[in-house]
């Protein structure tokens, strides 16, 4: 049986606490891959928490028409807390990318089968102004360590699609974006 | 700190309500009415003889969360399966809880019938003037104004209505032996509130006939504030609209409550 | 003179909704913040640094989740339990 | 006991009766009004419950409540009333609770009329509701057959937790035959599911709601289980002249009796002309009906509506042989000598019978 | 118009808008409350009509009375919603009325949860209520088929003066996918039955009263009489790979979609597998179909549900091809790889591929 | 006898009723009530203006009873339809009709939520305290002990409570800007609720809120009794349970009915 | 002094329920023995024998058919149709 | 074709005014042929009508089982008042029985394929005591004309199945049943 995954699709999970923006980085990401020319599908989470949970998301980027926008076993998770964490771990794809927000989440991941990036990514967008850009710094990171889309359609996507009420955050978003990205550029 | 060996305990968990961790929000004053419905069971030694109808709402879960027998209501319908259940056994106490999207929208009609007949059934009526569970729509107690995901610019009482006061309502209803409105928002109301339940059970003991206590409740996340701004705007805000009072004490419950 | 109390906060259960501090008469509840509970909330605990708790139980009263045991040195007039709270 | 001249639909209430109904709540709605009329007082007289709702939800919901208690329970409604109760009856489906509702439909859609009809047969059969499940639908055709199924949709409600839905038309629910009423059935205990007040024991609780997807797909699972038991268990039919039929005509409830006119005048006229009248609609008995279909050269379906069990006929047919459709719509009733036209009709056209 | 990113429940609530629906009346239910909520604003901005209902049993009825003034009007639900709705479906059915309700259906049966389903597939497309009828039932797999439908939706039910269903899951109503909205659509003028006030003309009443079967039965013939037309015009489906397939593998909404990537790894394995994905439930593309079955091996029907499209494919099939099933149920959604095991199963025992 | 040429007409069939005979039995006051409103509509010359939503009881087939636009509502909901109606013809009149099984059973939500909304729509409210159309069982406004074929030994109030007061209920509701109950059983009440239904249209017409006209009405048939009879049962036993009078007057409506 | 007047009773559409009759402050309307209508009714008739229609229209005005048409001497100041029977 | 209703099987039909007592006419027959081991049906109208308007129903006596319990084509049909006589009498089956209460109506049928007996059964039972016997001298005919019972099953189910509170009226009812015969028999 063949790899029915190859390089064409690549299939993204973002999960946290709600108000950790979750939601809206799944969809930032895939207004940039439509932007970019992309098939994409951004679904919510499906689960039974109620209230006051966690929040997930996935987002799926492919050349190809998307079949099922469902992924149980994404290539990339990024995840912001410590449930999150301990739900997607285990679920990332071998070869996948785990991105850990080590600022609230203490465990680490002793998978060899993937690649694993922490990055205290609540302290660094602390530092750039507002721990709401956590989100940010984790996706630049995201894209440099797998970069099924060029950064600056991220960076574009921002630009566009930012709602009204938020663009007085733009600065620091894309500071965050470039930030994430940065970590994981110096550790290579 | 004193030793807790030398203190008495005072206040407890009550037995009537689980282990279980509930789904609401921190700060939710559901929570409260839980508490306090608990408490009253435990005081009138009732656990035991007790049936709870759960909504559909935040509160879906309340049979779990309570440690009686229970059931789960289509939405709007917990007094017409009350109404059931009580039938079959007239000597057990018979509960439901609802929120206000429960009662005073869909379920308009069952409460109605219900107090109308008499039904000897207690209602814990949780009014937050809005839908928690679906994600802060509209209820026909949303106040003037009061932004909701349904009435984004605020309900417009010209095409929507003014907010609908249900007990006043069925206080109208001869069937209607006790119905009360208090609030949750500080403690001295919620201890108001939980005399106003214990009457309530008594009066469905005593079969006097339907018995409701209506809660002004919060709901910090779909009001976007947090728990105690929520407390607060239940004061500044709701208590005009829904004032607290006795709608209903017929002689014999006026008899129970003094 | 007031009387002498404690509480015992079930901080697994707790949301830190903190409604219980604002309550409090004695001002001896706070939100832990180096505590993350399992459900990621800073819970309340007891902090009787300036003042201390009489057992009053409003705390325990407003508290919407029932994380809070309330203990009170016996009085001369014996009361009952719950009631005693809800005076 | 001896025969008595019975209405349908009085007859269905007093064999609830004594099958050990505990409680009836309904709302008045022609041709069904007389079984709720009946129970009002006889129910009362027997220190039972009978309580008029307030309408078909309010009653569907208060059957809920009161199956929640263990006891055996009924309500009765016509088509629209019965689509008002479509919500109640997903609940009680999904709650494992046993219990019995009749509908006596009429012609339909909308307002309609209060003419006999079998428009419901796909309300009925197939959802009952949203979701995956099939109530127990037993499908009378005499007097007799009402009260024998009544009392048989009480047993099946409780062996199987399952809602049994009693679905006749107006013709059957006004009509008066003679029949025999059955014996009073004794008590049962109350299940050990039942909520009562939770003393002595942990919490009993009821619910429909399965939050997660595993959770809700293994109930699921567990209802379709127990389908397959019903469907492998339940299957009943009755048949006239099947050995050697050529063309089988197939009919339930009154259009099945009316057919059973039609087939003894093709007989008398000479042509082997066979009935299968189906008793149980879910169940359907595919399994018989498949086995006819191998022998026979041609079916022909009779029913008062557009052909609903038509689709089951063709279901269990599979293929094996044509099948043809007469249908009267709307509250008209098919005559004997219609059905025989379209009988002799088939048997030229189709060759199916010398 | 250029592609945006939509979620599907905005999608269809913004091109109803641009198909000119001029009042929406619903209740929130979850997974389709965002429709509800976009249209909140929306509609109150561009001076239409908004309301939210007191329960959906009100909210079919707003849309009644709405319709009989001859306007595009809409209202959507959810499962347990639905089945509220039941007999306002068929009173409006019933009165020749065209208007479009959407059911974003979830796991049931009852309470049930909020997880994407396919279980209501028997409740919209066999009975939609009391009485014979079906309502056109219009099944989008992508958010763009979602917008596209809710156009040739409103456009339907004006053509035929038919009650049009668009039935998606919770899949496709929270799923966000680039898409391009329709044109505004011109604004109609008042069908000449509408009730607007009989001002110089004998006035106009709709009702879905039929008291003598006479006229209840011609009034049901012509009913059928639409259907057969819109059965002989309206059947729509998408097919891929069905040039050569030995097997084909069905699957409407998002079991259709999802089946599309299993078909694909299918074909990427060497497997001559087709797929069928029915676009209209009412009218079922049977006459396609029919042909395919002659030529392919074994088909597979893939829903989220227990096998209820099931019914229609082999009524469709008619034994002509063995059908299977696999399905997922209660909020439970399956994965091309669990497809692609079965499919490879098939393969094998059935031995329809080399 | 004078020759009719030298006379004038001071009364004949109103315009708003078409030709067809009806399917009411003799005597009963459904014939009143319909010529009453065929009557305020002619009066107010709003023939060409107005839809009717006829209910489901005996009245089901008003729509062709009445020379107007018209439809039939399901049980219960012409409220809703006429909401429905109402919001995309906000400068039409629009009206229902309907039993008191209609309104204040099956349907009891739907006309407190149009009367909550303030829905400028005018309901005729038929009260007969019986089912009618389907041949005499017990409304929610049956009296006391009263034998219907569903309360074969009288209405107990102890199972079933006391009738429902829909007007006194209603009348709660600040959408609710007339509500009024008068009655048919003589011609002096006759003409104070044409009077009342002339008010009610006007209240929709200012688009002042919701108006609801109650009119206490005979059904000979299942009660068992004389045309004449069933009126005077009217006024000897309905009259005490149901009150006539003004429920709800809004300013803005007195000043019309002044 | 009473004025006059008359009635032209529709007796195809009456159905004999005899409110008309009751009602009559003249005592002019019967139902007529020897009439049967199409419905199998007796219909009501005006019946002049002792007294005198005014006119009053109080029979229009309780009968449910609306079967009554009414006629009536011009009175001085004038009034409007049916407007004046409701006074 | 044969005919498929030979003498195995008679269908009446009984229709007249409400509280003329034609479902009681109907049922007693019923309870007749019960008694005497016949297979019977009785179903009351269905029609359009609502209020206050004709009432009938239809009574099937038969050797063999019962399918269809519709009589479209009735072998005997009793009518009690004049739309009555008008919707019945053309639909009377060839050779079958009219039995009209002629004092209610005016018309006589001229159809010469059916017997038709004018029997002023009002007038009758006003004689014998109550114009409420007029359905039962109408049987008492009917079942002369048309023994498909002896009229002996008729009495005997008078006297077990007339309800507790009309039994004051026993004797009265058989008086008319046989009245009812002797008209028939007389004019034999
Ligand atoms: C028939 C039906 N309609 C709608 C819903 C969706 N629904 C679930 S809870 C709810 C409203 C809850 O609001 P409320 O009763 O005020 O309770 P709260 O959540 O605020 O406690 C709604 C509309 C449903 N489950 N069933
Ligand atoms: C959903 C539904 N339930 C029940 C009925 C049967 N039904 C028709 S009219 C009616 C009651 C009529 O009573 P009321 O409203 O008091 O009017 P009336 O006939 O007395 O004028 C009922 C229960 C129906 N048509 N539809
Ligand atoms: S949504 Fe609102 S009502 Fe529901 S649990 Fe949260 S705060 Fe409470
Ligand atoms: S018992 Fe009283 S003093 Fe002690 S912590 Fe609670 S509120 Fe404060
Ligand atoms: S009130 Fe209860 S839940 Fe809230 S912070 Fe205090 S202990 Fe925690
Ligand atoms: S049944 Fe009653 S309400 Fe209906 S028309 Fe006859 S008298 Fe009037």
């Amino acid at each position: 049986m063949n790899n029915h995954n190859g390089n064409d699709r690549t299939e993204f999970v973002f999960s946290g606490f709600g108000g950790q923006g979750v939601m809206f980085v799944g969809q930032l990401l895939a207004y940039a891959a439509m932007d970019a020319g992309f098939n994409v599908t951004w679904i919510p989470s499906y689960g039974p928490e109620m209230r006051g949970g966690t929040a997930h998301c996935t987002t799926i980027v492919s050349r190809k028409p998307i079949g099922s926008p469902m992924s149980p076993r994404p290539h990339v998770a990024v995840v912001l807390n410590l449930p999150s964490f301990t739900r997607y771990e285990p679920l990332v794809r071998e070869e996948g990318l785990l991105v850990v927000n080590s600022a609230l989440v203490s465990l680490t991941s002793h998978r060899q089968d993937i690649q694993t990036l922490d990055i205290p990514a609540t302290t660094i967008a602390e530092n750039l102004g507002s721990v709401r850009a956590a989100n940010m710094v984790l996706l630049g990171a995201a894209l440099t360590a797998k970069p099924a889309l060029p950064l600056a359609a991220a960076h574009s996507a921002l630009e566009a699609h930012l709602p009204p009420q938020h663009r007085s955050l733009l600065a620091l978003n894309h500071a965050a974006l470039d930030a994430g990205a940065a970590v994981v550029l110096e550790r290579l | 700190m004193i030793p807790a060996a030398e203190l008495e305990r005072v206040y407890e968990r009550p037995e009537s309500l689980t282990a279980l961790h509930t789904n609401y929000c921190p700060g939710c004053t559901h929570g409260v009415a839980h508490r306090l419905l608990a408490e009253a069971l435990d005081e009138l030694d009732l656990r035991e003889q007790t049936i709870l109808v759960a909504p559909v709402g935040c509160a879906v879960f309340a049979y779990e969360y309570f440690n009686l027998d229970g059931c789960e209501a289509a939405h709007g319908r917990a007094p017409a399966m009350a109404t059931g259940i009580k039938r079959l056994l007239p000597d057990r106490t018979v509960l439901t809880y609802q929120g206000d999207g429960d009662l005073a929208s869909i379920g308009i009609a069952e409460i109605i019938h219900a107090a109308a007949r008499g039904e000897a059934i207690t209602t814990i009526f949780v009014n937050n003037a809005i839908y928690g569970m679906t994600g802060g729509q509209m209820a026909p107690t949303s106040l003037p104004n009061q932004r909701t995901t349904s009435s984004p610019s605020g309900r417009d009482v010209a095409l929507t209505g003014q907010p609908l006061r249900v007990s006043e309502m069925l206080a109208t209803l001869p069937g209607a032996a006790y119905v009360v409105r208090r609030s949750l928002h500080d403690p001295a109301n919620i201890r108001k509130a939980k005399k106003a339940i214990l009457t309530a059970i008594q009066v469905q003991q005593r079969g006097l006939g339907f018995s409701m206590v209506e809660l002004l409740s919060t709901c910090p996340t779909n009001w976007g504030m947090t728990p105690a701004d929520a407390l607060t705007w239940v004061k500044d805000h709701m208590l005009s609209i829904y004032p607290l009072g006795d709608y209903k004490v017929s002689d014999a419950a006026r008899e129970l409550s003094a | 003179m007031a009387l002498k109390g404690t509480v015992v906060i079930d901080q697994e259960r707790c949301k830190g909704c903190q409604l219980c501090a604002l309550a409090c008469p004695q001002n001896v509840l706070i939100l832990d913040p180096d505590l993350l509970n399992a459900k990621g909330y800073h819970p309340a605990r007891l902090e009787e640094s300036h003042n201390f708790c009489t057992g009053c139980a409003v705390c325990a009263v407003i508290c919407p989740d029932a994380c809070i045991t309330v203990y009170r040195q016996p009085s001369p007039r014996r009361i009952e339990r719950t009631e005693a709270i809800y005076g | 006991m001896a025969k008595e001249l019975l209405k349908g639909n009085v007859a269905i209430a007093e064999a609830s009766v004594r099958a050990g109904c505990r409680a009836y709540f309904g709302y008045p709605i022609t041709p069904q009004t007389e079984l709720l009329e009946y129970l009002s007082s006889r129910m009362i007289a027997l220190g039972r419950v009978f309580l008029q709702a307030e309408s078909e939800v309010a009653a569907i919901n208060m059957v809920y409540g009161a199956a929640c208690t263990g006891a055996r329970v009924m309500t009765s409604s016509s088509s629209p009333g019965f689509s008002l109760m479509q919500e109640g009856l997903s609940y009680i489906a999904a709650s494992d609770l046993p219990c019995v509702v009749v509908d006596v439909m009429r012609g339909g859609p909308g307002l309609g009329n209060i003419l006999p009809s079998q428009g419901d047969y796909f309300q009925v059969t197939r959802s009952a509701g949203h979701g995956d499940y099939h109530p127990i639908v037993l499908a009378p055709a005499t007097v007799q057959e009402a009260i024998d199924m009544t009392v048989l949709a009480f047993d099946l409600a409780d062996h199987y937790r399952h809602l049994v839905i009693l679905a006749l038309d107006g013709l059957i629910g006004q009509m008066m035959e003679p029949a025999e009423l059955p014996e009073w059935q004794a008590d049962l205990p109350t299940p050990d599911w039942a909520v009562t007040g939770a003393a002595n024991r942990a919490p009993n609780r009821i619910t429909s709601m399965h939050l997660r997807a595993d959770e809700s797909e293994a109930y699921n699972q567990h209802i379709q289980r127990r389908l397959e038991r019903i469907r492998a268990a339940e299957q009943r039919s009755i048949e006239m002249y099947t050995d050697d039929a050529e063309l089988l005509v197939i009919g339930f409830g009154s259009a099945g009796r009316i057919a059973a006119s039609a087939v003894e005048m093709a007989r008398e006229d000479g042509l082997n002309v066979g009935l299968f009248r189906p008793q149980t609609l879910y169940p359907f008995p595919s399994e018989r009906l498949a086995e006819l279909a191998e022998q026979v050269g041609a079916c022909l379906v009779v029913e008062m509506n557009a052909g609903q069990m038509l689709d089951d006929v063709r279901l269990a047919v599979n293929g094996r042989a044509p099948v043809e459709f007469f249908g009267r719509m709307g509250g008209a009733i098919p005559l004997p000598e219609e059905i025989l036209d379209t009988i002799e009709m088939l048997c030229w056209s189709l060759h199916v019978v010398e």
